[in-house]
């Protein structure tokens, strides 16, 4: 079993069942240092359980994982001062002050007191919390609670981070600031190992994972994923009522009048994915006119890591199961 | 390492800080209860509601009656006349004694070779008070009987007391209760502080989602259960002082023994129940069942401090288990510190056991937390 | 369920407003959370609440609940005085806590049941209506599954459900979707759209910008006031300029490019393209692209892309921020 | 007020219970273990008291009574000791409850009528064992006395049947051996079943904790149908041993049992609805599990254990305790307990009680739903 020599995390037929139910299905993959890696999937297929094998909070049932070089049994303490993590339940302490959770993590992870106030002053820099350190962590809104915990995990310097969707409920304009930092520190060499929901975020990953039901199913970078698991071309349009036009062009997917693979709403605009798109828009086009809905500005465009994702997840046996 | 230890003592306390209740409850709400239940329970037997049937009328009669109201143990109710009043009073519960003296009882009194007759009624059903009034009837009985022997064979008064064998009493000479109970109500309530703190360690951040993050930590086991544990020691010798010295000024419990060594073999103690506090906090999965367990095992040492009732007294099995029990041999030294002044010289068998205990419940529990918690 | 058709959705005049608020304040610790904010909301309208992290969103849907008192101002939901007659609105309101956490040890049916006795729902139509909402959220397999047991969406679903089990007329969501992988929250939106159309009354707050876009209303809300409310359409609308999506080998650097360009209103990043806001885009799309192959990076893709509500929403706090 | 809105949170409830086996069986059988431990522990029949003998006389006699007074089950002669720093030790180290001091004159005043010059030391910090060892010494030294003086007593023409010439005749009713094992069970049944009144505090605040409680201020449900409908569960759970422990006390310990068990089944479902609503009381107020655990721990469970009767009378207690104990649900159910297991005693006498129980259960439930606003903040 060959484990890449400068790779930060390693892992090989990595597997943990639960009774009968096995969560993580023999996963390989490698993380390398300087790199922000994604690990997407559907709730409950294996994202969190995977992250805590390489934390050693879970022993695995079968395989190994290798982060910094060590083999993960029960991670030894100074490798732990070089991780980062932030899970994704709420783990600060909701009693205590911003300053108060920042300055635990701090000592807890050993720094220094000259240290501990440079990195305090970052910390909450990064969170936008300058000012109100002193109000109590419950009383921060669902977002600011979430940028708290993003900027404590990163409190110590580590090396490798584990993120387990660190922007749920953040606001567009701080999750756009926080990747935007994610970049500068993976520029100074520290690894981010990265699960999220959100589609565009996973388009700044280096490389990525698609996970479904314990077992990876796609593995790359962004562009070979698509290139790879994307057949059709993606025709974006904004039609007079979204909503109706995606059920017609359903109906018309399952009658197979048109080669049509995925019809998908996004926002106010609508999605087609279909083979020679050049060839089959104007007939989606007139589907649409026909039940008088005008499907307004059409345009090809390059599919989008959500297409991929959707499109992936529908075909291996629809959802949520 | 110490750095990182203090970190978590920190922070234990800042939970306590905003968590003000629980501190405030357990320490001075702790000596205040102990203030409340010294007071109430530890002094002598007394104001019993007595009923007095008294058929005879005589002199000697009212002699009885007014010895048994001098005795201060009875309250003696409004006069009766018959027995129906009794037999109703037993039953309501109102009275835990009944005397009747019969019609001739001054003539039998008076008479060379005469046999008085009293009879007591007891209410068995609150058995303490019960027994309580039965020795003090016997003992006015006693007395009023050697005044007749001495009347009828002509013996001195101080012969005849020369019979009976006299009585000193050791390390408690007022007999006081207090000095006998409190120090078992004070062992309850510091196991119970002790105890109720060390289950809050794990279990709260078990529940609240918390304890991930700190298993992640660059922290070993150890170090968590150190800096989750100094806190609790502070509480517990700091609730150990208030107590004590409330009880010496309040009930003024002696100390006669050596305080260092007190001291010392308290800290001991809380060591051992912090032990057992781990356990349970990581035994149990939710704040509920931990506190549950606080709950039972405080009890079940409770009952070997012999305060309900003297170890000596119960079943051979249980006698031996109370060697195993830490609250027990913690009374031991706290009533042979305190009241006996014993030293090392008389208590050592009881530390021994008390460290060995230690030695067996903090290797396991150490081991046994560390292994759950990873 | 057969999916209603969208004609009949009423457009008549309209009627009393189903929520409405008149300067409606609540203060949280020194900090003014909701600022005397005038919301009107009709009968049947999915409404969406957004806004940057603590604009006061849960706070409002926390206050219109009547699970919080009201500092000043006023306010009346479903025809009851808010203040007074809290109670007496809740049987008209299914409401989603944020971090809305169902009874673990639960089965799917039994969290159901137990909060259609709480809202008094006839015995006599329960399972039926137990069915449908089940089949409608997806969960009809995993009813004697623990709650603990579901995935996070399927979890969501099931708090939904839980909410709609006595048919209120007002839902109140507070971030319903966080946390939920995109099928899944498709799905979810799918079942919001057909309440909608049934002419359930939806109040919902959301951090993802693309439900904002699926909302017959939006409101914007910034420091506890109300900035902006009008159709997803006219807040699209609101950005200045026309939208250009570009797409580079290395979009950092195209991006600190592009910013000092003549024209160029603002920069977004969006995943690996940048979202580029520019006076017109006929003028300015050649010049970027020119500017670009000058400096060294190869420009893969340029389009002038419709405005989305994530730029809008962008945009407008920048706005509000400058 | 809607049953259903009751009866829903109350399934609930016992679900919370039910489904996790640990919780289950802690709630449940924490009271009839306790009961069934402390019945053993505090069943005192005192025997084999350990002495010491410190013997100056050493002639025939004293070597007699002494034979004589440790010959029965109820003293031991741990020691014969000939020096006082040998007692000093012994009593110290607690290994003697009691030491027997024989004057050197013992034998002579004997004969010669002038006493029994005997001194007994006890170990005051163990007063029953210390009082039952005085006890017996006293009764084998009259028999003594009787033994050898009633020829020599004859001689004199002196009629002496016994020092004691009073004839005291004890009777105890409903318990006739005087066992405090007797009364001392049914009062502990009152403290036992404070209990689940712990649960009902804990499972509020662990509401309050996990952020359910949000959820159901949201509902119509109002504040009373939440409180009893968290009531009711450990109500059933406490009746489930108000049954088991009866049986218990009856079978095992044969605890005499004379009331009716259907008046005992119901007298203690209302003090369960006061124990458990004083739980509520607590669980209303405080934040958090820990600091509910601790307010129940100081206002139920201890008062509930030392205040009520149990092991120390009421009447002795200071004026200001004995107020406060009418609070107590404990002190009420207790005298109900003893009434109906050892007096037998019907509703008719024990009705001011029941009266006393549902006001406080009321009245605690009361300002209970008073104080539970249904707001967050």
């Amino acid at each position: 079993m060959v484990i890449s020599k400068d790779a930060t995390i390693t892992a090989r037929g990595l597997t943990k069942g639960f009774g009968d139910f096995t969560a993580v299905d023999h996963i390989d993959f490698d993380v390398y240092p300087g790199e922000i890696f994604g690990f997407l999937g559907p709730n409950g297929s294996g994202k969190t359980t995977t992250i805590r094998m390489m934390l050693g909070l879970l022993h695995p049932t079968e395989g190994t994982v290798n982060v910094l070089g060590v083999q993960v049994t029960d991670l030894p303490k100074d490798i732990r001062s070089r991780v980062g993590y932030m899970s994704q339940r709420f783990s600060l302490y909701n009693d205590l002050t911003v300053l108060q959770n920042l300055q635990f993590k701090a000592k807890a992870y050993g720094l220094k007191n000259r240290e501990i106030e440079e990195r305090i002053q970052y910390a909450l820099h990064m969170a936008g919390l300058e000012g109100r350190e002193h109000v109590k962590t419950k009383d921060l809104a669902g977002g600011w609670r979430q940028r708290l915990a993003l900027s404590a995990s990163f409190i110590h310097r580590p090396e490798i981070v584990f993120l387990d969707e660190p922007t749920a409920g953040v606001d567009p304009i701080s999750r756009r600031a926080f990747w935007d930092l994610l970049y500068s520190l993976v520029a100074e060499g520290i690894t981010i190992f990265v699960t999220t929901h959100y589609m565009d975020e996973a388009e700044h990953c280096h490389r990525l994972a698609f996970i479904q039901r314990g077992r990876i199913i796609a593995y790359g970078t962004p562009e070979d994923i698509k290139a790879e698991r994307m057949r059709g071309e993606v025709l974006e349009m904004e039609p007079s009522d979204p909503i109706k036009a995606v059920k017609v062009l359903r109906e018309v997917q399952t009658s197979r009048q048109l080669p049509i693979e995925e019809v998908e709403l996004y926002g106010s605009l609508v999605h087609v994915i279909a083979p020679e798109m050049e060839k089959n828009k104007k007939a989606i086009a007139n589907e649409l006119l026909q039940a008088d809905i005008n499907p307004g500005q059409m345009s090809i465009i390059a599919p989008s890591l959500e297409d991929v994702f959707i499109a992936s997840m529908q075909e291996f046996e629809g959802t949520d199961h | 390492m110490f750095s990182r230890i203090w970190s978590i003592s920190i922070k234990e306390f800042l939970h306590l800080r905003y968590d003000w209740w629980l501190p405030a409850f357990m320490l001075f709400g702790g000596v205040i209860e102990l203030l409340l239940i010294g007071w109430a329970t530890s002094r002598p037997i007394t104001n019993l509601p007595l009923m007095i049937l008294d058929h005879d009328q005589s002199a000697s009669s009212r002699e009885i009656v007014i010895a048994l109201e001098n005795t201060g143990t009875f309250q003696l109710k409004s006069q009766v006349y018959d027995f129906q009043t009794i037999e109703a009073a037993l039953e309501r519960g109102q009275i835990n004694a009944a005397l009747i003296i019969p019609p001739n009882f001054g003539n039998e009194m008076a008479s060379a070779n005469g046999q008085p007759t009293l009879s007591v009624i007891l209410n068995g059903a609150e058995s303490i008070p019960a027994t309580t009034a039965l020795r003090t009837v016997e003992g006015i009985a006693r007395d009023i009987g050697e005044q007749i022997t001495i009347k009828r064979i002509g013996m001195k008064p101080e012969t005849l007391a020369r019979f009976n064998p006299s009585l000193r009493v050791w390390f408690n000479e007022s007999l006081s209760e207090a000095l006998y109970s409190i120090p078992a109500e004070l062992g309850l309530m510091m196991e119970f502080i002790i105890l109720l703190f060390a289950a809050l360690t794990f279990s709260r951040e078990k529940e609240l989602g918390t304890l991930e993050s700190l298993l992640v930590m660059p922290l070993t086991s150890l170090e968590i259960i150190i800096g989750k544990s100094i806190p609790v020691i502070i509480i517990g010798m700091l609730a150990f002082g208030s107590m004590l010295g409330m009880v010496h000024f309040v009930f003024d419990v002696p100390v006669r023994g050596s305080l260092g060594l007190l001291i010392i073999l308290a800290f001991v103690y809380i060591l051992v129940e912090l032990g057992k506090g781990l356990v349970i906090s990581v035994v149990s999965r939710t704040q509920h069942q931990a506190f549950l367990l606080v709950m039972l095992v405080g009890m079940i040492d409770f009952l070997f401090t012999g305060y309900a009732a003297p170890v000596d007294g119960m079943p051979q099995i249980l006698q031996i288990l109370a060697n195993f029990i830490p609250a027990h041999h913690w009374l031991e030294i706290l009533r042979g510190i305190l009241l006996k002044g014993a030293g090392f010289d008389v208590l050592w068998i009881n530390v021994f056991v008390l460290l060995i205990l230690g030695v067996v419940i903090g290797t396991f529990s150490l081991r046994y937390v560390r292994r759950s918690l990873n | 369920m057969a999916y209603p058709d969208s004609e009949e959705v009423s457009t008549d005049i309209p009627s009393q407003p189903i929520i409405e608020t008149h300067e409606l304040t609540r203060d949280y610790k020194k900090t003014r959370a909701v600022d005397a904010l005038d919301l009107s909301i009709q009968s049947g309208e999915l409404f969406g609440l957004v806004g940057p992290d603590g604009a006061g969103k849960t706070t409002t849907l926390r206050l219109l609940a009547g699970l919080l008192n009201i500092t000043s101002g006023s306010a009346q939901v479903a025809g009851y005085d808010l203040a007074s007659q809290a109670e007496a609105i809740k049987p008209k309101i299914g409401y989603m806590a944020q971090e809305f956490s169902l009874y673990n040890e639960l089965t799917v049916v039994e969290n159901l049941g137990f909060f259609a006795d709480l809202y008094d729902v006839p015995r006599s139509e329960l399972s039926q209506r137990m069915d449908r909402l089940l089949a409608f959220a997806g969960l009809t397999e995993f009813q004697n599954r623990r709650a603990d047991k579901l995935s996070g969406g399927m979890q969501k679903k099931l708090a939904l459900a839980s909410t709609l089990i006595h048919e209120p007329d007002i839902l109140l969501l507070d971030e319903p979707t966080t946390g939920v992988d995109p099928v899944s929250r498709r799905e979810f939106w799918n079942i919001l759209t057909d309440l909608h159309l049934d002419g359930t009354t939806i109040l919902v707050s959301t951090p993802y910008m693309d439900e904002a876009d699926r909302c017959s209303l939006v409101g914007l809300l910034y420091a506890g006031k109300l900035v902006t409310c009008a159709e997803p359409k006219q807040i699209r609308a609101q950005v200045e300029g026309d939208l250009l999506e570009i797409k580079t080998d290395d979009w950092q650097a195209a991006h600190s490019l592009i910013e000092s360009l003549p024209g160029v209103l603002e920069v977004q990043t969006y995943g690996e393209s940048l979202h580029v806001l520019v006076d017109s885009a006929d003028e300015r799309m050649p010049e970027i692209q020119i500017a670009i192959e000058e400096n060294g990076l190869t420009c893969r893709h340029a389009r002038q892309a419709p405005a989305r509500m994530e730029e809008a929403f962008i945009s407008l706090i920048h706005r509000m921020e400058v | 007020m809607s049953i259903r809105h009751v009866l829903a949170i109350t399934r609930k409830e016992i679900y919370h219970i039910l489904r996790d086996k640990m919780t289950l069986i802690l709630v449940l059988f924490t009271p009839l273990f306790l009961l069934l431990l402390m019945a053993y522990a505090l069943t005192v029949d005192l025997k084999d008291i350990p002495i010491a003998v410190l013997d100056y006389d050493r002639s025939q006699t004293s070597r007699a009574f002494v034979h004589q007074i440790t010959a029965g089950q109820d003293l031991e002669l741990y020691a014969q000791v000939d020096s006082m720093n040998e007692v000093e030790g012994l009593l110290m180290r607690g290994e003697v409850k009691a030491v027997l001091i024989i004057d050197p004159a013992f034998e002579r005043d004997l004969y010669a009528l002038r006493g029994l010059p005997l001194q007994i030391i006890i170990d005051g910090t163990e007063p029953e064992s210390g009082g039952f060892a005085v006890d017996h010494i006293g009764w084998r030294a009259e028999e003594y006395i009787n033994q050898v003086l009633t020829d020599q007593m004859q001689s004199l023409g002196i009629q002496i049947d016994n020092l004691q010439p009073i004839d005291l005749r004890v009777r105890a009713w409903y318990n006739p051996s005087l066992k405090p094992r007797n009364d001392l069970i049914p009062g502990l049944i009152s403290m036992v079943l404070g209990f689940p009144a712990l649960s009902v505090a804990l499972t509020l605040a662990h509401e309050r904790e996990h952020g359910t409680l949000e959820q159901l201020m949201a509902t119509p449900v109002t504040r009373t149908e939440l409180l009893l409908g968290k009531m009711i569960p450990y109500i059933i759970v406490g009746l489930i041993n108000v049954i088991l422990i009866p049986v218990a006390a009856i079978l095992w310990f044969q605890i005499p049992f004379n009331g009716s068990f259907p008046l005992f089944f119901g007298l203690s479902a209302i003090f369960l609805f006061a124990v458990i609503s004083m739980g509520v009381l607590v669980g209303v107020f405080m934040p958090t599990q820990a600091s509910a655990l601790a307010l129940s721990f100081l206002v139920i469970f201890f008062p509930g254990f030392f205040l009520t009767g149990i092991f120390f009378p009421i009447a002795s207690m200071p004026e200001m305790i004995r107020m406060e104990s009418l609070f107590l649900p404990g002190t009420h159910y207790a005298i109900i307990t003893r009434g109906v297991f050892l007096t037998g005693i019907g509703i008719d006498i024990l009705w001011p009680y029941t009266v006393m129980l549902f006001v406080l259960g009321v009245s605690f439930t009361a300002v209970a739903a008073l104080f539970f606003r249904k707001k967050l903040a």
